[in-house]
């Protein structure tokens, strides 16, 4: 919906909470080079959440609603995990149904969402942890990769299911010890990136949320791509510091740690020639535009 | 005239064009104005598995569904019904009506001693011809060999017209039709085989007036026509 | 599944440890142009009238706006915004959003919002003795309302711009900018004090003294 | 009066689609639209319904023996009939996909089957939950080992629990007026609900019937998310700060109160569901002979069968009459008492193991023990109007034999 929709009516404006206020007067949507840095400089579209104090999730979460392209316009999906604790204060339409059918949720939304405004731009995103991902939702979320459907997928890979309490996932690096793996995992962690690739993927990226320029930028990518070019798929690292024994403060050094060369997070990128030169079209349009007031200030 | 209601069991192998005949049949029965309904019984659609389907026929709306337990007429429309048990209630004739009709596509008698006591008992008149040979002889190909056996029940039981049939075999083979994926794949196959659509009607519409012929004479030799 | 025969009435709490859906006991909505007060089925007027008479006589009348309200989102919310607005102030009723459905983290504060899980808390801490639904999504509204229902003895009004609502105390269907100034005329004509005069013009007081038609329906 | 438009639907009426089908007042198409006779199969009359109801996306699946239906659909969507078509890769994933659509905003269909129905169930109650008024149709057919595609409507026993609308088909022509009404009832902002419109498989989908269908030309208005108990997930509502549907357990005390009201609310709805469904389907029951000492309650196919029986009966010089039960969700309580309150003897056939019906019946109807649960089939058996006779001969104490020995 259009920025100027979401107003408060005048009758109400003085008994409206202060964060709804605020997020008429102050947040970000309909701003073409909003990103990560008008965090604390304006109104963001997450309120309070329950995870647990200096969960790397709260960040990812905070990065990405800063990052999206059109949030005005945008519809996510979520599935079952500790991301459905934040979603109902996040402020975009969000739908959370089942656990592990995230995917094919966003199937059908994208369908309707383009029946019925065939004329307007209408993101979908999907936001799911591991296990939703890639254990219960493995066929849904490859199947959609398959019908090439037009949507991004992030996961956040926590490389565990944290919301019941720390058991082996997909995801899990072998041989780790965790509940429902007591003599510790038997196989390795699934290469969902690579899968994701030869599935159809035009564009895929494995990064951690250690860096919140680069995170704005592959989101951007992400959802631009999944617009014109074909689905996307976004993995990143947000370890569950409880689960892996960490202090709150100690979640951005365990990331920074595992994205080192060598390490399993390091940073990983697929793109197809065709989604490069979508991508480069664009930068092209923005240069061309910029030069006029390039030229005013020379 | 017509019996308040006659119930036709159809039992043959996948392929046959037994789901056809019951619904050309039931589609003749509704345009001389009878009520009638027709449906298959199949397990996996597969060609020579036991198939059956069933045709229902009467003056008054028919509720009847599903399998036919109880027919008054019984069409066998390949020997291994018999010689196989190939058919989803046996013996093949189990719950044959009194005084009912059984048409049987075959050379040969196929019938045991036994059978023919049984059939005996409850008056049950038994048409046994070689319904592919005519098919054979008359379009060319076994493929016809269904409607060989429609001429036979409504030449014997007069439950349709020709005129009807006529009609119906123009609606099933003459425009688009929905059939499920084995018998649209034989409704090309059959097309094939005849250049012409045109010929393809004309020749199913002359083997079961052929048939149809026969199979009176045969009724008016043992005055059986108002026995259905 | 209504076994007895004896007609449930829909009668302001506390109800029950769970409050029954008045559906479930028999109670059917009213047809257009009629209301229902206590699940009884009554004519619109009637049910404006009774509506009007419990918020004047209410200690503390409350009305809270929901989203389909509170954002002007299309020129029938802005109607209707303004129309409250006057409510409110002939009543004159104090007013807490339901700013939306979401259940808050850490808790919602009971002073400024109400919240559908837990709207108990808000009209006990503010002792609301009569509230008014308004612009609130039909399946949220039944919500709070058996919730209330349930624990409080709050009367509950639900101006519901669809079918209406068997589980308030008393309800209203197809709900227009219009019916709801018509609400707030019975208010002022029962105290007998006119509504304010910017007010005036958007109720059509003035156009009815001098005898004009005011309310197309 | 019930099942009415919204403004935006009403301003539809007398306008023309892209396939040049009017949008036609539901109350005009149902019930003085002109008809003309087909003799279709059940799989052409559900095409036949879809043409003529304004779906905007159809996910489908293959299994027997609904595939030919779902197929059908697709010839639609080519022609233009249908928004949007796909195939899905397994029911639950197409039951996620209907849920997807419908939270967009479309008016939603889907068709499933037994296994199907079963694999997909843990969408139902989320659909209910969600408020999401998805149509689906049940062609029922077996689930248990060993594997049958044959009619038998176990499954249905499942879907009453969901907290869906939950009709019983018996013929075709029931299914092409009930699929129509049936989005008509399910999208009112008091009901909002998903239905399950159930058959009994091949018996309804496989056979070739006479039904009157309503004109081509003319159509359903479109559905409006916008008088929707709840928010439509478009981002073009407020609030935005949105989720459907979040963890309220997770939230603050009470909250499980708010759980509990919630599915109350659900079961709310279906109830609500009656003031709009009876005049449509002219009752949630249909009714011939009750005053009669002997009644048969059946639903589905075992209707027909039923039927049939009665007709046994009558020339037996027995008079024997006759319930329909048409809505099993919502189900039509006082309708039953007041239907079978002559009778001594009340036999429910039914095709499943379990005999559901019969035991719904026994929870609602006083005098229970003049209910006989029976007879009843199952797996894909047919069920002879001869062996309802025998049942009943032998309730009365009149051992006749009949066929039925000789149908092994």
């Amino acid at each position: 919906m259009s920025k100027e929709k979401i107003q408060i009516c005048p009758e109400f404006s003085d008994i409206m909470p202060p964060e709804y206020r605020d997020l008429v007067e102050q947040s970000t949507y309909g701003n073409e080079d909003r990103g990560w840095k008008d965090i604390g400089n304006s109104k963001e579209l997450i309120e309070a959440h329950s995870l647990c104090a200096g969960c790397p999730e709260s960040m990812a979460f905070r990065y990405i609603l800063a990052s999206l392209p059109n949030p005005e316009d945008t519809v996510m999906v979520g599935s079952t995990g500790c991301t459905s604790l934040v979603f109902p204060m996040v402020a975009v339409h969000n739908i959370h149904s089942l656990f592990g059918n995230q995917n094919a949720v966003a199937s059908g939304l994208k369908r309707a969402l383009t029946l019925r405004f065939p004329d307007r731009v209408k993101d979908v995103v999907v936001l799911a942890g591991d296990g939703a991902t890639v254990d219960i939702g493995l066929d849904m979320t490859l199947q959609a990769w398959f019908r090439q459907e037009k949507f991004t997928t992030i996961c956040f890979d926590n490389e565990l299911y944290a919301n019941t309490g720390g058991q082996e996932s997909g995801l899990m690096q072998k041989g780790f010890v965790a509940k429902m793996a007591p003599t510790g995992k038997k196989f390795d962690k699934v290469r969902l990136p690579e899968i994701a690739r030869e599935s159809g993927c035009c564009y895929v990226v494995h990064l951690t949320v250690s860096k919140p320029s680069l995170v704005e930028k592959v989101i951007k990518n992400a959802v631009l791509l999944a617009r014109e070019v074909g689905p996307t798929y976004i993995q990143l690292y947000t370890p569950c510091i409880l689960e892996i024994g960490k202090n709150s403060m100690e979640g951005l050094q365990e990331m920074r740690d595992s994205e080192k060369p060598g390490e399993r997070f390091n940073y990983k990128e697929y793109i197809t020639d065709e989604a490069k030169q979508y991508l480069a079209d664009i930068e092209a349009k923005k240069k061309a535009a910029a030069i006029p007031a390039a030229q005013l200030t020379g | 005239m017509l019996k308040k209601r006659t119930n036709i069991r159809m039992s043959g192998l996948g392929g046959q064009g037994v789901v056809t005949s019951a619904h050309v049949l039931a589609m003749a029965a509704n345009k001389d104005g009878k009520f009638s309904i027709s449906n298959p019984f199949f397990g996996a659609e597969k060609r020579m598995a036991p198939a059956e389907s069933y045709c229902r026929i009467g003056s008054e709306r028919i509720y009847d569904r599903g399998e036919l337990v109880f027919p008054d007429i019984i069409m066998v429309f390949h020997p291994q019904v018999i010689t196989l048990q190939k058919s989803y209630t046996a013996p093949f004739y189990s719950g044959i009506k009194r005084n009912g009709l059984l048409i049987i596509n075959s050379n040969s008698d196929l019938l045991n001693d036994e059978d023919k006591e049984y059939l005996r008992e409850l008056n049950v008149a038994v048409y046994t011809f070689d319904g592919t040979a005519l098919a054979m002889e008359i379009a060319g190909t076994e493929l016809a060999s269904n409607m060989a056996l429609i001429g036979a029940v409504a030449g014997i039981s007069k439950v349709v017209t020709m005129d009807a049939l006529d009609q119906a075999i123009q609606d099933r083979f003459g425009k688009k039709y929905v059939a499920s994926g084995g018998t649209a794949t034989l409704d090309e196959a059959i097309k094939k085989k005849f250049a012409k659509k045109e010929q393809l009607l004309q020749k199913n519409m002359s083997t079961i007036k052929k048939s149809y012929e026969l199979a009176s004479a045969w009724a008016e030799s043992k005055n059986l026509v108002a026995a259905v | 599944m209504p076994n007895d025969k004896e007609k449930y009435r829909v009668v302001a709490g506390p109800e029950a440890y769970f409050t029954p859906a008045a559906a479930r006991m028999g109670i059917v909505l009213p047809e257009p142009g009629e209301g229902h007060i206590e699940g009884g089925i009554v004519s619109e007027e009637e049910a404006l009238e009774y509506a009007a008479r419990k918020l004047i006589e209410a200690k503390n009348p409350t009305i809270h706006p929901g989203p389909l309200v509170l954002w002007n989102w299309n020129e029938k919310a802005a109607k209707k915004a303004k129309a409250i607005k006057i409510l409110a102030d002939a009543i004159p009723a104090r007013m807490i959003p339901m700013a939306d459905y979401r259940p808050k983290y850490p808790k919602i504060n009971p002073e400024v919002e109400i919240n559908p899980n837990h709207p108990n808390l808000t009209i006990w801490h503010n002792k609301e003795d009569v509230c008014v639904f308004v612009g609130v999504h039909c399946h949220m509204a039944n919500l709070s309302l058996k919730i209330i229902r349930g624990g409080t003895s709050c009367f509950t009004i639900a101006l519901c711009a669809q079918a209406g609502h068997e589980d308030a105390n008393l309800s209203l269907r197809d709900v227009s900018p219009e019916k709801i100034l018509r609400l707030a005329e019975w208010v002022s004509k029962l105290k007998g004090t006119p509504l304010a005069a910017s007010s005036e013009k958007e109720a059509g007081t003035e156009a009815r003294r001098k005898g004009e038609k005011v309310f197309v329906k | 009066m019930a099942n009415e438009l919204s403004e935006i639907q009403k301003s539809q009426i007398g306008k023309q689609n892209k396939k040049g089908q009017t949008y036609t007042d539901p109350q005009h198409l149902f019930f003085k639209a002109p008809r003309t006779a087909a003799f279709y199969t059940g799989s052409e009359v559900i095409k036949e319904a879809i043409r003529r109801a304004n779906v905007d996306v159809m996910v489908a699946y293959p299994i027997t023996p609904q595939s030919e239906a779902a197929a059908l659909i697709g010839e639609l969507y080519a022609e233009g009939y249908v928004g949007d078509y796909m195939r899905g890769e397994s029911e639950f994933a197409v039951m996620g996909q209907c849920a997807g659509a419908a939270f967009g905003g479309a008016r939603v269909f889907t068709t499933t089957a037994g296994p199907g129905t079963m694999r997909a169930m843990e969408n139902f109650p989320m659909w209910v939950g969600s408020r999401l008024p998805i149509q689906m149709i049940v062609t029922c057919r077996g689930i248990n080992s060993p594997l049958s595609i044959q009619p038998d409507t176990l499954e249905m026993y499942f879907l009453l629990g969901t907290g869906m609308l939950v009709w019983h088909a018996e013929t075709a022509q029931d299914f092409f007026d009930w699929m129509l009404m049936g989005y008509i009832v399910s999208e009112q902002p008091d009901v909002h609900l998903p239905l399950a419109l159930c058959c009994d498989g091949f018996f309804v989908t496989h056979t070739k019937d006479t039904v009157m269908l309503t004109p081509p030309d003319m159509c359903l208005p479109s559905y409006d998310p916008y008088r929707s108990p709840v928010v439509c997930m478009d981002m073009e509502s407020p609030p935005v700060r949105m989720m459907r549907d979040p963890f309220i357990m997770k939230s603050n005390y009470i909250s499980y109160m708010t759980h509990a009201s919630w599915q109350e609310e659900t079961r709310a709805a279906t109830e609500r569901s009656r003031k709009h469904t009876i005049p449509l389907l002219g009752g949630l029951i249909e009714t011939e002979n009750v005053d009669a000492e002997i009644l048969i309650v059946a639903s589905g196919t075992a209707v027909s069968q039923g039927r049939e029986a009665i007709r046994l009966m009558e020339d037996a010089g027995l008079r024997v009459g006759l319930v329909k039960v048409k809505s099993l969700r919502p189900f039509p309580f006082e309708e039953l008492r007041e239907a079978t309150k002559n009778a001594k003897h009340i036999f429910v056939p039914e095709f499943n193991v379990i005999g559901w019906l019969a035991t719904e019946l026994k929870a609602a109807l006083p005098d229970n023990h003049r209910i006989i649960a029976g007879p009843h089939v199952a797996g894909g058996m047919t069920m002879p109007a001869e062996v309802i006779v025998e049942e009943i001969q032998k309730t009365l104490g009149k051992r006749v034999s009949t066929l039925a020995a000789r149908g092994s």
